[in-house]
């Protein structure tokens, strides 16, 4: 395997695919991270977050066509505008869904499987009619594609780049909310005991529907920042659902850390197997290394032994 | 005090060093105590003492992390739930766990010692043996007549005795009881007593309960958490009517978490508690 | 079969009974081309759906689902050649409509609304398929109830029936002389081969990696990578290329892993006007998704560019348009679809008949000269001759005709040393 | 005896012979050839419905991986067949004949060993059901004695449901790849693509389901069929009543899998090809949701319910393609939201009080879940 590449050739593999791995990495965070609060706290197991995904590239489309139509001289700065929209949108989205559909189902985790399930076809087929069965092609500002060469052979992406700084942002803030501000202290307390939350004086209502809202408005974003890298069409949401899934099960489906390191082996795994096997391989072997793994160490990764 | 490892005669249940710990908290650390053939013995203390978290580990519900469990001569941490049931230890609940979508009669039918494994339960025959079994416990736990309704319409007193009905048909060796008088009314406090003396005969028992009242009524011997020696810690306070019932309730004041002590003194020590 | 040809004929004497009532009318009509219509007895003997005024035809392909991306242009250039048909007066004499049924991307889903289509609307020919899996799952179905089906896409080849039109290119034709050009044009020897892990992808690199070995002096292929349907990640396989610098990167990949792939081979500062990237699988319908700025200067290999310069595809290309708004993009399939109902009416009109067995019969040697594409003509084997051209994918998401073979090029489902 | 569970009370056969007499006669009398071939391909999926009623209506083991097992129900059935297809023969033009075509076209030039045991019909049928059940075997008792359950088993059978896809469509020179395993003819000589012949096997199907219906009924009505619903709602008190959880909720997954793998099988000889797309993860949650829309407790709901969706989707889909994605969802959502006991809650709330009301029959068990629907059979028999 290694006898055809020369040493350098060698070196210069390990820098790409390392740098490859992380933006995979960076990729599986971002679709990870909105179903981790999602599933993972709030315990809905919500099929359609590749619909809200999908929601916010067609947003961000939107978006760089009216820029294109309107405001070219500000197309430079257009996705930045159009991430932040994307998070309006689908985090309107979600929110709405939680209010009808959605807090009916607490306590029958299985059951939102269904009832989102069914959200992802309505979804789709809304996608299809208003936006037509073709995939949408969006135009990137310049400065966005492209590459900074490194060596001769190895070159950074630029796009990788902006996905890798979007991702650690988005983390950091998720943290930040989940874990340090009254909001995530909010968060955490209905997720441990909905009727003692609402004693104190928690409006859990309206804290599930932020919640949901945030992860939702999270799928947007990644959504968005999926344009750069991935196809826009009504059906590509299902195509990051089961990944998205196995990583938030395999991090440990309570654990935001897990999740992380979860990223992180698969990502790895994959991008290097990619390397060396062919593709369809490398993805059926990591599959059914997380699947065995889960077998072996069902409660995922990382998870706090508790009393029962 | 019985020294540790060396138990002077076979116990029918000898819980030796057992610790627990959930992520460096140790619920339960390095507690000992043996339970004699026909004793009934209460476990009190605190909430958040551990005292459920003792039931969870002898009947394997939770698996513990250093120490020992024998029971008749049968090393219970390592076998799963349903061998430690088959072996002969019973557990009701705190809160009665029963099937609210069968009824009583099934209910019980359930517990009884026959076609346990799939193919069993499958090829499972409903016989006049079976039949006759089930309705001379209805009888015990007070719901004869209610045989064919759905427990799910059953008062919460009736749920625990249905419960307790479940257990006795399962006819254990040791009976282990977690708060069986929790949300009882007065009468049916009563009842529930009368019951258990009649069910706690021929076997040993293992409760937990709060209710001193109840506690002395059937307890031998008490298991108390404390931070040190409930006896010597406690035996220079002043002494309130009764004696045993003052040293109690400085324990469950006292009491922070599981460790080591029991109190499985000679019978004459033991009394002060239990008056 | 009792049943069927029970209500066969039942269905035939009701249409022979109408018949018998419309003649006497129709010698009051005035002239038209509907009274001029040969006797529905005469051209359909095995009860189809046809009247005096009208013959239903089945259009069948994926209207919802992964593929629908794909086919919405399949059904509308089949929609716009039936009513150019209708418009010049149908098929002898009558009427084509259409009944359309969606196969929805699942392959079951096709067979079982083929055999609706042929056992109950007893349709007189089926426009449809897209994928090779759903002609698959359809082909037994025609063949047992002897339908007709006007296949547009390009394909592996390794298949042949007489109850199938294939419309567009078999592997070979597709494939060997676009290789011959970018060896002999841009001196290409090594080839990287990229394609989504199905069969078609398999099958078309397998004929290229035996030309590119067999028949070709110095040129070898040094590597090959499939990847599942909907795979976006493509970083891993871009720095290969790096490594392995090839001459020619060769790809089939499909569907929306198209768009990943382009995005991602710009992002990583691979640069088509440099690297030679020649692809048999993007149309100008996928480089609407893809953007035509991430993949201008890629060459691809397909019988009929929108920008062809001849008079019937300005002609076809407007009447697109105008049916189908401005902003519609008109692809190799597309085009193929197209040719689909034309060739069914000329054959029919040939024959002189609906009857499926003398279709089939008549269709060796039908020519059509009016094909955007420029002239076709059927092979007995019952696919098309026709030529094959190489385009470079321009920023406006058209391509560029940069070589077109000097002769139509014989279909070859089974060709000899490519196996 | 007042309560012995006497397998299948009145009620019950009443309801197994609205059943078999919708199957048996009303359908074949009021079909024609083409229609009845359909709802024989509907009722296949059925066998995977009343396996779901028993693993999660019972079991409360929801599998979102059962595509898994009819498709390798249906692949060994293919497999079978496309040997008798591929006869030396039929393949003389092949550079090597005797294996089949999709072989021959990736280069394959001897039968991989795993087809060897397809070449013979008795082995066949015995590995169409044992695989499944093997690895249903395998899955459940790695996952179910580590107390995998709920929502994480089924995320991880729907995982496996994409690997499975993934690797058929990968390994297209053993498997026929995304096409499928195609041009399937006869069995044991007897060409299956006819009318008669679908007009047989519908038969063989129909008894087929009703035998299924029965094994489930027999089940359910035995002392493991309480204990099933015992698991599922208080499987710690189970499991210190002295049974092994883990054996039981294996014992139902594996039953789930025989009878897909069964649905397979007659799928594959009723429609004559095999293909991913009835393995990977849509079709094993459609599959979940005819379960639910029949009553996810109701056996012969479970086959009302799939005759309903299925009937409602190829007549949605032939008149309004563009709705049918948001009829079902929109299905999905309120069988769900509104009737959580579908068409057998439906039957027990509404219709049948009215007709014990009619027949004053009291009902002896109000919590029974509903049987036979007659009202969805009418729709379903349109």
């Amino acid at each position: 395997m290694f006898g055809e590449y020369s040493l350098g050739d060698l070196g210069s593999i390990f820098a790409m695919q390392g740098f490859a791995g992380l933006i995979l990495f960076s990729v599986y965070l971002l679709m990870a991270l909105g179903l981790a609060i999602i599933f993972g706290q709030m315990g809905v197991i919500n099929m359609a977050h590749g619909e809200f995904m999908i929601l916010g590239a067609y947003v961000t489309w939107l978006t760089s066509v009216f820029f294109t139509e309107h405001l070219p001289s500000l197309f430079p700065i257009y996705f930045f505008v159009a991430m932040a929209l994307a998070f309006c949108a689908s985090g309107a989205l979600g929110m709405l869904v939680e209010w009808a559909l959605i807090k009916r189902l607490y306590k029958r985790p299985l059951d939102t499987l269904l009832a989102t399930w069914g959200l992802s076809l309505i979804l789709q087929q809304v996608y299809r009619s208003v936006f037509g069965p073709r995939e949408v092609g969006v135009t990137l500002p310049d400065w966005m594609m492209g590459s900074l060469p490194v060596t001769d052979v190895v070159e950074v992406q630029i796009n990788g780049l902006f996905v890798m700084g979007l991702t650690l942002l988005i983390t950091v803030a998720v943290f930040f909310m989940i874990f340090r501000s009254r909001f995530g202290q909010q968060i955490r307390a209905v997720v441990l005991n909905r009727q003692m939350a609402g004693a104190v004086g928690i409006d859990t209502e309206k804290v599930d529907r932020l919640t949901f809202g945030l992860g939702c408005g999270i799928a947007g974003v990644a959504g968005s920042a999926f344009t750069m890298i991935g196809s826009t069409g009504p059906t590509a949401g299902q195509l990051y659902i089961v990944d998205t899934f196995l990583i938030v099960v395999f991090g440990g489906a309570a654990s935001l850390f897990g999740t992380i390191a979860s990223a992180f082996s698969i990502s790895q795994t994959q991008s290097t197997l990619e390397f060396f096997l062919s593709g369809s391989m490398a993805k059926v072997i990591t599959l059914l290394t997380v699947v065995g793994i889960l077998m072996l160490r069902p409660q995922g990764l990382f998870t706090l032994k508790v009393r029962r | 005090m019985t020294p540790i490892g060396t138990p002077a005669k076979e116990f029918l249940l000898s819980v030796e060093g057992l610790t627990v710990s959930f992520d460096g908290f140790k619920a339960v650390n390095d507690l000992s105590f043996y339970v004699d053939e026909n004793e009934i013995r209460v476990i009190i203390g605190p909430n958040g003492a551990g005292k459920t978290t003792v039931l969870d580990l002898i009947c394997g519900k939770t698996k513990s992390t250093a120490g020992s469990i024998r029971f008749r001569e049968k090393e219970l941490t390592k076998m799963s739930e349903s061998q430690i049931v088959l072996a002969g230890v019973g557990r009701k609940f705190q809160t009665p766990s029963i099937y609210d979508d069968l009824t009583i009669f099934e209910n019980l039918e359930i517990s009884y010692p026959k076609g346990r494994s799939v193919w069993g339960a499958l090829t499972f025959k409903r016989d006049q043996a079976v039949r006759d079994r089930v309705e001379e416990v209805a009888e015990l736990i007070f719901l004869k007549d209610r045989l064919h309704d759905n427990a799910a319409f059953l008062s919460h007193g009736q749920k625990q005795w249905l419960e307790i009905g479940m257990l006795l048909i399962q006819d254990p060796e040791l009976l282990m009881l977690d708060e069986p008088v929790a949300g009882m009314s007065v009468s049916e406090r009563i009842k529930t007593a009368e019951l258990l003396n009649t069910i706690i005969k021929n076997r040993s028992v293992l409760v937990i309960e709060h209710d001193m009242k109840f506690v002395e009524d059937i307890a031998h011997k008490v298991t108390v958490p404390s931070g040190q020696d409930p006896l010597g810690g406690l035996d220079g306070e002043g002494a309130v009517r009764p004696e045993g019932h003052r040293s109690l309730s400085r324990a469950l004041r006292s009491g922070r978490c599981w460790t080591s002590k029991t109190c499985t003194s000679p019978t004459a020590r033991a009394k002060s508690f239990t008056g | 079969m009792a049943e069927h040809d029970e209500a066969g004929h039942s269905r035939l004497r009701r249409q022979i009974l109408m018949g018998m009532a419309a003649a006497p009318l129709a010698g009051l009509l005035p002239k038209t081309a509907f009274a001029q219509a040969p006797a529905t007895s005469a051209v359909n003997t095995t009860g189809l759906a046809v009247t005096d005024t009208e013959v239903t035809v089945g259009i069948l392909h994926s209207a919802t689902g992964t593929m629908a991306i794909s086919e919405t242009g399949s059904i509308q250039a089949e929609k716009l050649a039936i009513e150019q048909i209708n418009a010049m007066g149908g098929v002898l004499g009558r009427k084509i409509k259409f009944i359309q049924e969606d196969g929805a991307s699942d392959w079951p889903t096709f067979a079982e609304k083929a055999k609706k289509l042929l056992v109950q609307d007893k349709v007189a020919a089926i426009m449809g398929c897209w994928t090779s899996a759903s002609r698959k799952a359809v082909l037994p179905v025609i063949e047992q109830y002897n339908g007709m089906l006007y296949y547009p896409t390009f394909y592996e080849g390794l298949e042949q029936s007489k109850n199938v039109i294939y419309t567009g290119q078999e592997a070979t034709q597709q494939i060997l002389e676009s290789l011959n050009w970018v060896v002999k044009e841009k001196g290409a020897k090594t080839f990287y081969f990229i394609g989504s892990d199905y069969i078609w992808p398999r099958t078309s690199n397998k004929i290229a990696r035996k030309h590119i070995e067999n028949f070709m002096k110095g040129t070898k292929v040094v590597g090959e990578e499939y990847f599942p349907l909907g795979h976006t990640q493509f970083n891993s396989v871009i720095n290969k290329l790096k490594l392995t610098k090839p001459d020619v990167i060769f790809t089939d990949v499909v569907g929306g892993s198209n768009v990943a792939f382009y995005k991602q081979l710009k992002a990583a500062g691979i640069n088509l006007d440099k690297q030679i990237l020649m692809t048999i699988s993007v149309t100008e319908d996928e480089i609407d998704g893809i953007g035509g700025e991430n993949i201008a200067g890629a060459y691809s290999c397909m019988k009929y560019f929108q920008s062809l310069d001849n008079p019937n595809n300005k002609e076809f290309v407007a009447a697109f348009k105008k049916m189908w708004g401005e902003k519609t993009v008109i692809g190799d399939v597309t085009q193929a679809a197209y040719l689909g109902p034309w060739l069914w009416k000329m054959t029919v009109e040939k024959a002189g008949s609906f009857d499926v067995d003398k279709i089939a019969a008549a269709s060796d040697g039908i020519e059509f000269t009016k094909a955007p594409e420029g002239y076709v003509k059927i092979h007995a084997n019952h696919h098309l001759w026709s030529k094959t051209r190489v385009g470079l994918a321009q920023k406006d998401g058209q391509f560029k005709v940069v070589y077109e073979s000097p002769d139509l090029i014989e279909p070859n489902p089974f060709p000899k040393g490519y196996q | 005896m007042k309560t012995a569970p006497s397998y299948m009370d009145r009620k019950d056969l009443l309801a197994l012979a609205v059943v078999a007499a919708l199957l048996l006669v009303v359908f074949p009398l009021a079909l024609d050839g083409f229609r009845l071939n359909l709802v024989g391909k509907y009722l296949t999926y059925a066998f995977v419905a009343v396996g779901l009623v028993m693993c999660w209506g019972y079991g409360g083991i929801l599998s979102l991986g059962q595509g898994l097992f009819f498709g390798l129900g249906g692949y060994g059935m293919a497999m079978y067949l496309k040997l008798e297809a591929s006869s030396v023969e039929n393949t003389k033009i092949q550079s090597t004949p005797g294996i089949p075509d999709f072989m021959d076209w990736n280069q394959l030039t001897s039968l991989p060993w795993f087809w060897e045991p397809f070449h013979y019909f008795i082995p066949t049928l015995f590995l169409i059901v044992l695989v499944p059940v093997a690895f249903a075997l395998l899955i459940g008792s790695a996952m179910f004695k580590r107390r995998v359950s709920g929502v994480y088993f089924a995320i991880i059978t729907q995982a496996l449901a994409a690997i499975a896809t993934i690797l058929i469509i990968g390994q297209q020179g053993y498997t026929g790849g995304v096409n499928g395993i195609t041009d399937l003819r006869t069995l044991m000589g007897w060409d299956i693509r006819t009318d008669s012949a679908k007009f047989v096997l519908y038969f063989v199907n129909a008894v087929l389901l009703i035998g299924v219906v029965c094994c489930a009924m027999f089940v359910r009505d035995s002392k493991l069929g309480r204990i099933l619903v015992a698991m599922r709602e208080k499987e710690d008190r189970v499991r210190f009543s002295g049974y092994s959880v883990a054996n039981f909720q294996i014992f139902v997954f594996c039953l789930g899998a025989a009878f897909a793998a069964i649905g397979g099988a007659m799928f594959t000889l009723q429609v004559g090809f095999m293909s991913p797309s009835l393995v990977g993860i849509v079709p094993s949650i459609e599959m979940v949701i005819f379960c639910a829309v029949g009553g996810r407790l109701s056996i012969f709901g479970a086959i009302y319910g799939t005759l309903l969706v299925n009937y409602a989707k190829t007549s949605l889909s032939e008149s309004f393609p563009e709705l049918w994605l948001l009829g079902l969802g929109g299905l999905f959502i309120a069988v769900v939201l509104f009737f959580p006991n579908g068409l057998a809650g439906i039957w027990r709330d509404y219709v049948q009080p009215s007709i014990d009301r009619v027949f004053k029959l009291r009902s002896k068990d109000p919590t029974d879940p509903g049987h036979d629907v007659a009202k969805a059979a009418a729709a379903a028999a349109e």
